[in-house]
Order: C-alpha cells, then structure tokens, then sequence
C-alpha cells in the first residue's frame, strides 16, 4: 500500500519545475503574453524533448503511454510556474480522445505528431458542463454548422476536437472551409481559449459516445484542479516568504498574529487538496467506478479553496499584492480562470449529486 | 422612527430635481477624478451657486456658505445618483485638502488655495503612502533637509492617484529625523512642475494604472509651504485620513451591485433557462441581499446619528471593513453567474459589462488592502469600539537581553 | 427623518432590561428550567405590571395599541436575559390575530386577558413555514382533527389558535374534548414548544387568509430575530469582558490579535443586524410593502449571524464557555432555537425569492 | 500510487473477519471509557492475545509483543468499524499512561502498572488541565511542597473524564515553585482514594457530566510516585500529548457522519418532498463532501508516510484544525436539514437520532477548543509547518520602564 508518489514521479515533477524556473519564469511570462494569451512554442519544445508533450500518448505512436496521475504532475508545475502552453487540450485531452475513440487511421494520423510535440490540437468541450449564448453545432451531410465557446488550445491549432451533438464528436482542420476563430481574451493570459464557428465545415466523426465525453471532461477537471493546486502553493509560499521579509512597526508582519493565521489558514485548506486530486487522478486511470465523482470534487473543492488563497495570499501581501509590480496577479487570474472553465463548482457538484443518484 | 424627510426637505429635493431636469443640456460628458475640462469647471460653478456642492464653504473661499445640513447633502446625493447626473468635483484636493486647510491653514494658504482648488483650476495629488510604509504610515521616511529657507526633498510616494496630471502636491515628509516617529513629519504643499519630481504610473492587477509611483531628487520646496505647526504633519493628515475611511464601503455601491446583479440573473441562461432558476446562485444573492439591506439601514442609522450629533460608534467604525468586503462577494457572485463567461476580460468578445465585474472583483481586493487593511480595520474596532487592549509592545532585542530573559 | 428610538422606546428598553437583570437573573432561570421548559409566571406578572403584555392590544380592550417595533424592543431584552416567558404568542401574535381577524365577541372574550396578563395563548403557525411529520388538520362538522407541531406558548395556555386548512385560523379551547398536549423538548429550555393533536375537537374560526396568516408569520420572524440580536448582543459583551479578564502566557487573552479580531468580526457582523431588525419591525408597522420581504431577511440573517456569535463567543471563552458553570449555554442554545423555528434560513430566503417574484 | 494492501495483509484482514465472525457471543454489550466489566476485560484478553490490541506492547507487561505494523493496526481497526465490534479498552490509561510509561517509567513502574492497565483492572484519570492553565497548560499551579518522603498536594484539576470511576490518577504538579515555569512541573502516580481528594462533576453545555473537577486538599503522595525525574514532568507528559492532538479530527468519524446525513436527506421529508430534493442542503452536503473525501485521502496520505517513516509535516499538523471543524460544520449540516425538528433534544417525542446531532454540534465545538484551540493550532501550523516566527515577547512593563518607552 502506498498512496504517494514513486521516485520516478517525483523525479518528473521536479525536472519539469527546474525546467520552468530556469526557461519560462515569470519576466518571460509576461513579455510573452503583453498582448493577449500565446502558446509559448519555445517552451513547448523544451517540454517535447523532456518528453512530456508524448506522455498519455500510446507508446506504438511514439508516446509514453502514461498515466494521467503523471500528467496531472506536469500541470501542477505549469500552474506552479503560470507557463502558457496548451499542454491540457493536445497532450491530455486529445491524445486520450484520439487514443480511446479513434479508428485506426486516426490515431496514426494524429498520435504521432501529439508525441513528437509538432501537432496542436484544440479542444471544445465546454457545452458537455452548460451552453451559454446559445452555443451549439448541428452535423448535416457530413459537414457541422454552428459554434462551440472556450475552446482549449494554442491559436496555431491545426486540428480542432469538437463536442458536437448527440454525444458526437469531431476533429476538423482549422483549414477547412467555413472554420472561423475568434480569440476570447480572459483575465489570464497565460491560457488560450477561443471560440469557433463552422458553416458546412467538413468534419471527421471519432467513434465518441457520452461516456467518452464524461472521460474528457473528468480528465480536464482533474487537470484544472492540478493546475491550480500548483498556482494555489506556490502563492503560499509566496506569501509566506514576504511575511517573513517585509516589516510594519518594526516588526516582520509575519510576527503578527493575525498574519500568520491568514497564512495557517492557507496551508490547511490546501494540503488536504493534494490528497484529493491525486486520488482524483489515480481514480481516473484505476478505480473508473469513482472517477467522476472525484473528477467533479477535485474541480469543485479546489476552485473554491483556490480562491480563497488567491485572495488570501493578495491580501498578506498588502498593496504589494494588489500592484503588478511583483506579479502576484499571475497566479492570482489563472486560479481565477481555472475556476470557471469546465464547469463552475456549483455545477460540478450538481454533476457529483446526479453520479451519485441523488438527483 | 420616522423615515420622512419633512416638508422643508421634500421642498428642498423637488428644488434639486427641477434643476437637473433643466439643465440637462449643461451636463458635462465626463467627470471623475482627473483634469477637469472647461465645460466640467462650468457644472461645477453651477452646482456650487446652488449649493449642491461646496455647501458650507464660506463664500470668501469660493464655496456656498451654507450650514450644514446632512440631509440636505444626502437629497442631493440621492436626486444626482437618481437622475444619473453627474456631481461636483470629487478629487483629493476638493475632498481632503480643502477640509484641512479650513481646520489648519492660514489665511493666505486658504486665500490662496481653496477657491482655485474648488474651481477645478487646479488639481490636487496626495503623496501620503509609501512603499516601506503600508498599514504603518507614520513610519514614513521621505526626507526633507533644511538648506536656508528650503526643505530639499527626497524619497518617494506611491498610490498616488492623479499624479500625472495634478497641478500640486499635498505631502507628508519627514522633517525632523530624530524625533519619535510620529512627531517629525511634516505637510506640505507644492507645485509638481517643481524640478526633481518624477512621476511613473502604477499597474495594478486590474491591467489599469489607477495609481502613480512619485519620486522626489532634491525637490527644492520653500518652508512657508507648511500646513500647521513644522513636525505637527501627522495630527493635520490624520485630522482628514478619517473623512477618507468613512468613504470607503459605502453601502449605495453594494445596492446598485444587488440591482445588477438581480437584473443579469433574470437574462443570461445556462442550457436555455435563466440563472434566477438556479437555486444556488440564488440563495447566495438572498444572503448578499440580507447584507446589503443591513449595511444600508445602517447607513440610515449613521445619518440619523449624524444630524442629531451624537456618536454612532461601532456602527460607523465597521462601515469599511463590512462594506468592502460586502462589494468584493457581490463582484464574485456575478463572476459566478456569468461561468466561463465570467473570466473574459480585455474587451473580449462576449464580454458583458465592459468587463466590469471582474474589474471591481479585483480592485475592491485593493480597496480591502488599502484604505488600513482588513486586519488595521478588525484592530480598529476592538480597541475603539470594544475597548480591547492594545497588543504589548514587543520587548526589542537589546532590552531583552538587558532584562535576561 | 429619524432613523432610531424615541426617547420612550429607549426608557422601555431600559426598564425591560432592569427589570429582568434584578427579578430573573441567570440563577433564576437555571432553577425554574432545570427539568424542562416553563414559563416563568412571576416575571410574566411583573412584566404585566409594566405595561407589556398588552403592548399590542388595542387601547379599547385594556391594551396600549403600541407598535411591532415597540414589542420588538421587548423581545430583544427578553432574549438578552435569556428570560423563559412566553411573550410572542400571547402579547405578540395572538394579540395581532385577534385584534385584525377577531369578530367583536371574540375581541372581547380574549383581548382583555390578554391585556391585562391573565390570560395565555398558544399559536400554532409552523406549518405555515413546512410540514414535518405529516403535520397538519382537517375541518368537518366545525370540529378539528389532526395534528400540529411546535406551538408556541406557555403550557397552562387556555387557548390555542392553530393555522387550519385553507388558510383559516381556529381558537380552540384548551380544555376542549379532544385536544392532547405533548410537550416537546429542545435544546432551549427558556422557550416552550409543544404538538397539539385534535379529534372531532370544537373550534371557533377567524376571519382570516393568507394575508393574515403572512401577517403572523411575519411577526413571528421580526420577534425572533429581535430575540437572536438581544441574545448575540449579551454573548459578545460577555466573550469581550472575558478576554479582558482571563490571562494566559502572562497576558489577557484580550491582548492577543486572534481573540481581538474574533471579537471584532463578531461585532462587525451583528451590529448592522440591529438595523435590519429596527426596519424591518418599522416596515411591519408602516411600510406594508416592504414588510414581508423584510421580516424573511430579519430571521434568516440574524440565524446567520447569531450562530456565528454563538460560537465564535463559546470559543472566545475557551473551555469555561463549554462547560455549565458559566452558563453562556443558555444564550447559545436560545439563538441555536431561533434559527429553526418559523422556518430555517434557507425557508425564508426561498420565501423572499417568491415575494420579489423571482420564483 | 498503489492502494492495494498485498497479499500477507489480505490474509491478515480475513483473519480479523473470522476472529470477529466466530466471536460474536463473546462481544460486550457495553464498552467506552468506565470502568471495565468481567466481560469487557475477558474480551480485551481475547484481543491481546491475537494482536488486536496492545500489539506492540512487550509480552512481559502483558501485551501481544509483536512489532509495530502500521497496516495491521489499520487493517484492524477497519474491520471491527465493518462489523460494529466492539474495541479494546481505549482509556487514558491504555492511549497516554502506558506508552509513557514504557518510555520513561522505572522497570518497576511497567511491571506494577502496564499489565493491570492492559486488562483493565486498574482505571486511570488523566490529571493535566486547570481552570486557570488552559491554552497555556505549563502554568499550572497545584502544587506539590516536600514533607519528609513525601509531597502534599494543594490545588485543582479540571476536564479530568472519568474521574468518579478511577483507581488512579497520572497528574502534573508544581514541585519547584521557583523553578521556571516549565522546568518545576512533576508527573506522579496515585491512588483516587487517597485521602483529601474530591471528585465533582463537571456538567457541560450537551448537559451531560463528560468531564470532572478534581480538588486535592492536603493530599500526602510517596515521593516514588514520580514518572521521570523530579522537575520534568513537562517533558514526560509532552511525549504522549502529541498523541492525543493527534486523534482528534479523525477523518473517518465525519465519513461516517456524511453517510448518515445523505441517509436521512434521503429520507424526511418537508411538504412531502425529500430533503435531497433541496438544491441548497444538497449543495452544502456536497460541499462537505469534497473536505471529508480531501481529508480522508489526506489520511491515507498520513498512513503512507507513516509506514515509510517519513515525516508528512503540515498534512498531519492541520488535521485537528480541519477534522474537529469538518465534524462540527456536518453537525450544523444535519440540524439545519431537520428543520424545526432539529432543536428537539433531551428525549423529546419526535426526537431524530436520539439528539445526537445537538449533542454532537456542542460537543465538537468543546473538541474544537480543547486539546489545543484552533488559535493555538494555527500559531503551532504557521510556526512549525511554514516557519513563520512566534510572536515577540511582550515587554513587561517593568523593562518598559527602564528602557524608557
């Protein structure tokens, strides 16, 4: 029995955060995305010849064949670190779709290039969790019509995985005629999502049904909840560190009572969230009876204990926090996004009671 | 208990309306803090001939001259708010400087100062904050040296609003170094042309520069430009810092928030059926609505106490720390109700209320933090309002060992 | 404009509280509740002698005719002293009930009893806010079979109004054949409750509907409120002079910045409930329109705030708060109460929704 | 990650299920913390001599005498959880004095105490708390002053469960007056019945007696009494209460807690509809859920650690906090779902779960305060787990003085 990580896990998760301190730190960070959200190709590559982008892919298609708990540790140190890549929508969600629901030619198209880090795929699942504005596609005569909202992936996406309708789903080239991207810009701009609009676009039909679109979505809620579980600790210790440093009546503030409660208060909410979301992933390779159920309270609980840190660790850091001067904001918006994207906790845990029967 | 105004104010308020339903045509196109244009200096020489601004300012410094009467400035509050009119002048130098000069300034400073600041001729910057001196402001060190009839001025300010485009400077600084940390500052006017002066704006986490960065290099400054006694800055500052905190956490935000709020419940829908339908979202409206209702009874609580003179103690002391954080859970509620709709931002497509939720979400986090923090507050109102003792001072290392303990 | 007491409204107060502190004390009420709920004649006699039984009933009947707001005040001191008489059924509701939905003989034959403290009367409303164990009456041949729960009102009431079908309202006697009175017993031994069964049982009607019946219940929820801001009030001035009191680690517990800001958050959170509650009596009395979503927002808040109080001054009294030996159980167990009778908070926050036709 | 136990623990686990399938005549009706019956203490040697309890206890001092196995403990206590069996006798004596006693008692003390507290025949109260030493438990003031070989003890104890049935007391007294606080506490053993003790209930706000007072008035000990040497009584005593702090907050008490509460949403009703049925106590109990799953994962997380011999710093360190909150708050969860029926208590008709959940929402909110406050918890979590520093001393007002401040 041993509910923890092996030493290889352990090993992988601490290469990726030497990787991304040392390559993408926050100043890269935020030369990068000035303008709006990017995929950080530079760092992508990096992340290609650590062999991470290959991770879930199977291993006859140049991939790992690992497990999501392995990936999962990869999103937490890109949470950790705020890096903007697309490592969720290609290496995560599309190679498990591409490699669960796929034909034969499909996985040999595609696989391969979501190994060896030359292919992006973008995916839209989120009207699997509620539509909003009326988003949705029809599928007539081979082609789809309509629009999906908060696409996951890099803007240079050549494949688009779309949730289309009656538990379908579809893999369209971004080339493809009627294909129209329009950028949604989002308080964090360190995570790329968009919205897609198809007129008669052709489009190749994966073997999908509602269990595989439940697969994805738990799958991504996992790798929400990781992401900001990273971001989450990382204001922590940040916090943490300037109450140690910074003085106010001639006191490092961290003396203070109520600061040090402010940062006590933290750590307990958070640690217990480790637990959760590896058991959340470990339950998503292992124990498929309890995945979804834990798919739903890893997203929930950590989107409502990430924003109390978010918070939190802002206000310790008094008027510092609240400047972009140190950047704490980073963190602070990508838990932020993390929070909304795939389902809001009120309807993760509304998914929870249904699973469970409840309703 | 008597919620009516009376037949002197109902007479008072109709007065307000009738003159924003005529002057309709004279409403400037923008107000707010900054530069105020020539068609903004015109309302607010309209707005103080009537008394609906500047009210008890006497006339030789450009004001009214009226008494006082918090009614009347809460019915002309509430008809401005109500017709959607925009106010006076609201800027530091209006809202701070002018009350401290008529308390502590001398004739010629309030000659000199009051009537072209209530003009709009010129605009007002507070360099009062530091970067080493947050919730602890009297640790301030921006240093100003004597040369002959000169302070020469260096350090540096921040959260400076309107710095870049304020005419003058009203500022704390540090004249006398060795005195106990309280009893050495100084306040001081001057212009910000003056040579030595640099100001650089402020982002914050909002992606906006509300605030200024001021650095001052022997910023040569004349000593007459002193308010109130040399070394006696800090009773002068504080004597306004309270008007500032008091402003802070006004119930009348977290209404319109409410009505908002209600409003986008009842017209965005998830999978086709509106929000108002979702019984979580809505039991978390009601319980903001009990807060906001409480807040603003309170509110009326605090005006009675007001115009009857009397003290409101703890009521009053808790109107910031309950009312930011009130205003912060109403912005997350809306974020929540939008979903992933609710992070856009940056002028997205999509985006609803210009982005305005996630704006406030964030900038009322500043306003929880600035302003004396949530945990400045929570001191505040357990040795004020409830008497608790101060915490013991810490022993200091060298009386530690003194003491051998 | 005035927004706060009269000079008379506070000299009521005052003489209420002064009145309780001397004549039932703490020690009174532990003795007179040892083996269960009563309701205290001798302090109800006194405050009959002050006026305050027939505060609500109308002056032709013996009564003062005064306001809600003023018997509002009432209550509010009956739950700072924790006080075990029955004030809101009889003086308050049935008082109300009579005097708007009485016939001239029923007036005559029970508002001046009630006036002048002679008489006690039980109500039976809480099927208004929810019926538990099929709880509920039928009327056939002018008689009442069935059952009702949690009535309030001192046990030797000699009648009881009881919510029937349809939005009537019955007077029975309480020695009328039929009728069995069982006492419940809850956590706060200050206050009666009890389960009233009828068969064939004879029983007068009301001219009442809906609008009345909202009307009690209404009342019912402002005097409750009141009850939980009088009750919350004493814990926190009992949990501020304990921290001044009581040392630990050579210091008053005061002194620390955790118990401060306990003490602070407890303040910040219940002083604006006292103008909640001061509007919403006044909105009973003056402003109809406003009043029933005011009295839904009284209850639920001050069941909010006043189990916040009630534990954060428990915890503020450390193991002393625990124990019996101080007794500030009394006031925590009164507002535990509160919360639940006349509906939870999330009754009358659904109840507010439906008033302002959001639902 | 690997939840699976392997094969020698499958076998050790049915091991237990068939002891406790075959030995059901010989379960106890009642068991707890009194006094022990014949019965209770023929079944606490049924489990002694498999292992079941005092397993790692030395077979000399009446244990099992098997090596510490973190699993098999586990693994056994979740199977007499499964078929509702009854435990060993879990007194302070077994959980506190033995462990203490074998780390630091005289050969003489293990061989004259361990076994009879292993079968139960003597019963132990534990004598730590005062009412004036809370939080601050060192500055207790019973005080022990020398007479010849022996002390005579002055002074009061409190929370002292099971005081009115124990043979025994273990009790920190002050032998060293003079000595600092810390260093002049001593840890000694005596009988009940020695004259000049006197036991008092000590009633609670669940208005049951779960605790005592203890008063010794002139109460003459051997001096031999003493565990440890004389004046390190706080280190003797500190060694096992860092297990009772740990026992608190269990995460399998609230799993079985939110079991209970989904049954009965599932089954009262209001208005004839079922609880469950309430989009809002849903959303609370689903709430609730995520921390108790958190929690429990949290746990086996601990449980790993634990049999790597790994340290699991700040994730065993919050667990008093969160678990005794977690508790309370599915308390008031079940309350609030019981509506009005929810204040029903002391036996009343329509009593639910025999008022459990009152009784459990007061008494985990005694949990919550004792055995370390949450303020305490949390200086312990933000020194000890995230190195933040303790507060400063204060500067006694004498040293003030003579630093001149």
């Amino acid at each position: 029995m041993e509910f923890g990580l092996t030493e290889e896990q352990t090993m992988l998760q601490q290469s990726i955060d030497r990787f991304l301190q040392t390559n993408c730190p926050l100043d890269r960070v935020r030369e990068l995305t000035e303008d709006g959200a990017v995929h950080d190709t530079e760092t992508w590559q990096g992340l290609t010849d650590l062999g991470v982008t290959g991770l879930i892919a199977p291993e006859q298609y140049g991939g790992l064949g690992m497990s999501l708990l392995d990936a999962m540790l990869v999103q937490e140190m890109l949470g950790r670190h705020v890096t903007p890549v697309a490592f969720t929508a290609t290496s995560v969600l599309a190679a498990l779709a591409i490699s669960r629901a796929g034909t034969e030619e499909q996985k040999a198209s595609w696989l391969p290039g979501i190994a060896d880090g030359s292919l992006q795929i973008a995916v839209a699942l989120s009207e699997q969790s509620g539509a909003r504005d009326n988003a949705g596609l029809v599928f007539e005569d081979g082609t789809l019509s309509g629009h999906v909202l908060f696409a996951l992936g890099a803007p240079e996406a050549q494949v688009i995985l779309v949730n289309g309708p009656d538990h379908s789903l579809f893999a369209v080239q971004a080339d493809a005629p009627g294909v129209e991207r329009q950028a949604l810009r989002s308080i964090d701009d360190t995570q790329v999502i968009a919205e897609f609009s198809f007129s008669e676009t052709p489009a190749t039909q994966l073997q999908a049904d509602q269990a595989l679109l439940d697969q994805l979505v738990d799958a991504g809620r996992v790798m929400l909840a990781a992401d900001t579980l990273g971001a989450a600790q990382h204001m922590i210790e940040k916090a943490v560190d300037y109450a140690k440093d910074r003085k106010q009546f001639n006191r490092v503030i961290g003396s203070f009572q109520a600061v040090k409660h402010m940062c006590a208060e933290m750590a307990a909410e958070l640690e217990p969230c480790r637990s959760l979301v590896w058991y959340s992933a470990h339950a998503f390779d292992d124990i498929p009876d309890e995945s979804r159920l834990l798919a739903c309270h890893a997203k929930a609980h950590l989107a409502e204990v990430g924003r109390f840190v978010a918070r939190t660790a802002t206000e310790v850091h008094g008027g510092m926090g609240f400047t972009d001067l140190m950047g704490l904001h980073y963190w602070f918006k990508r838990i932020g996004f993390n929070r909304q994207i795939l389902g809001s906790p009120e309807r993760a845990r509304e998914d929870a009671a249904r699973i469970q029967g409840w309703i | 208990m008597d919620l009516a105004y009376g037949p002197e104010y109902q007479a008072y308020r109709q007065q307000v309306r009738d003159f924003l339903e005529s002057s309709k045509e004279h409403w400037p196109l923008r107000s707010g803090l900054g530069k105020p244009n020539a068609e903004l200096r015109r309302w607010q020489s309209m707005l103080i001939e009537r008394g609906y601004t500047a009210r008890t300012i006497p006339k030789e410094y450009g004001g009214y001259g009226g008494e006082p009467d918090i009614l009347k400035s809460r019915i002309t509050a509430e008809e401005f708010t109500r017709a959607g009119a925009p106010g006076g002048l609201a800027g530091q130098g209006v809202s701070m400087l002018v009350p401290t000069l008529l308390d502590m300034g001398t004739d010629e400073q309030k000659q000199q100062w009051i009537p072209k600041t209530l003009s709009g001729e010129v605009l007002w910057c507070q360099g009062y904050s530091e970067p080493g001196a947050g919730s602890d402001l009297a640790s301030l060190q921006t240093r100003a040296t004597e040369d002959g009839d000169d302070f020469i001025i260096n350090g540096q300010k921040i959260w400076t609003s309107t710095a870049h485009e304020a005419d003058m400077i009203f500022c704390l600084v540090r004249t006398e170094p060795d005195a106990p940390k309280h009893q050495g500052i100084s306040y001081l006017l001057f212009p910000m042309d003056t040579p030595g002066i640099e100001v650089r704006p402020l982002n914050t986490m909002t992606g906006l520069a509300e605030f200024n960065e001021v650095f001052f290099t022997d910023v040569r400054v004349p000593k007459s430009s002193i308010v109130g006694e040399r070394g006696q800055g800090w009773l002068v500052a504080n004597a306004t810092l309270k008007h500032e905190r008091g402003m802070l956490g006004d119930p009348n935000t977290a209404g319109t928030r409410l009505s908002l709020i209600i409003k986008l419940m009842q017209e965005e829908t998830v999978d086709g059926s509106s929000l108002m339908e979702n019984p979580v979202l809505r039991d978390r409206l009601l319980r903001l609505q009990s807060q906001v209702l409480a807040m603003q009874f309170n509110g009326l609580r605090l005006l009675s106490s007001s115009i009857k003179g009397e003290s409101a103690g703890i009521a009053r002391l808790i109107v910031k720390l309950q009312g930011c954080e009130l205003n912060h859970q109403l912005a997350a509620l809306a974020i929540d109700c939008y979903g992933e709709l609710g992070i856009l931002y940056h002028g997205s497509p999509r985006l609803r209320a210009r982005g305005n939720w996630q704006r406030q979400y964030m900038f009322d986090l500043g306003l929880i933090i600035g302003g004396g923090t949530a945990q400045i507050q929570k001191n505040i109102i357990s040795e004020r309002g409830l008497g608790m003792p101060r915490e013991p001072k810490p022993a200091s290392p060298a009386v530690k060992s003194m003491a051998g303990s």
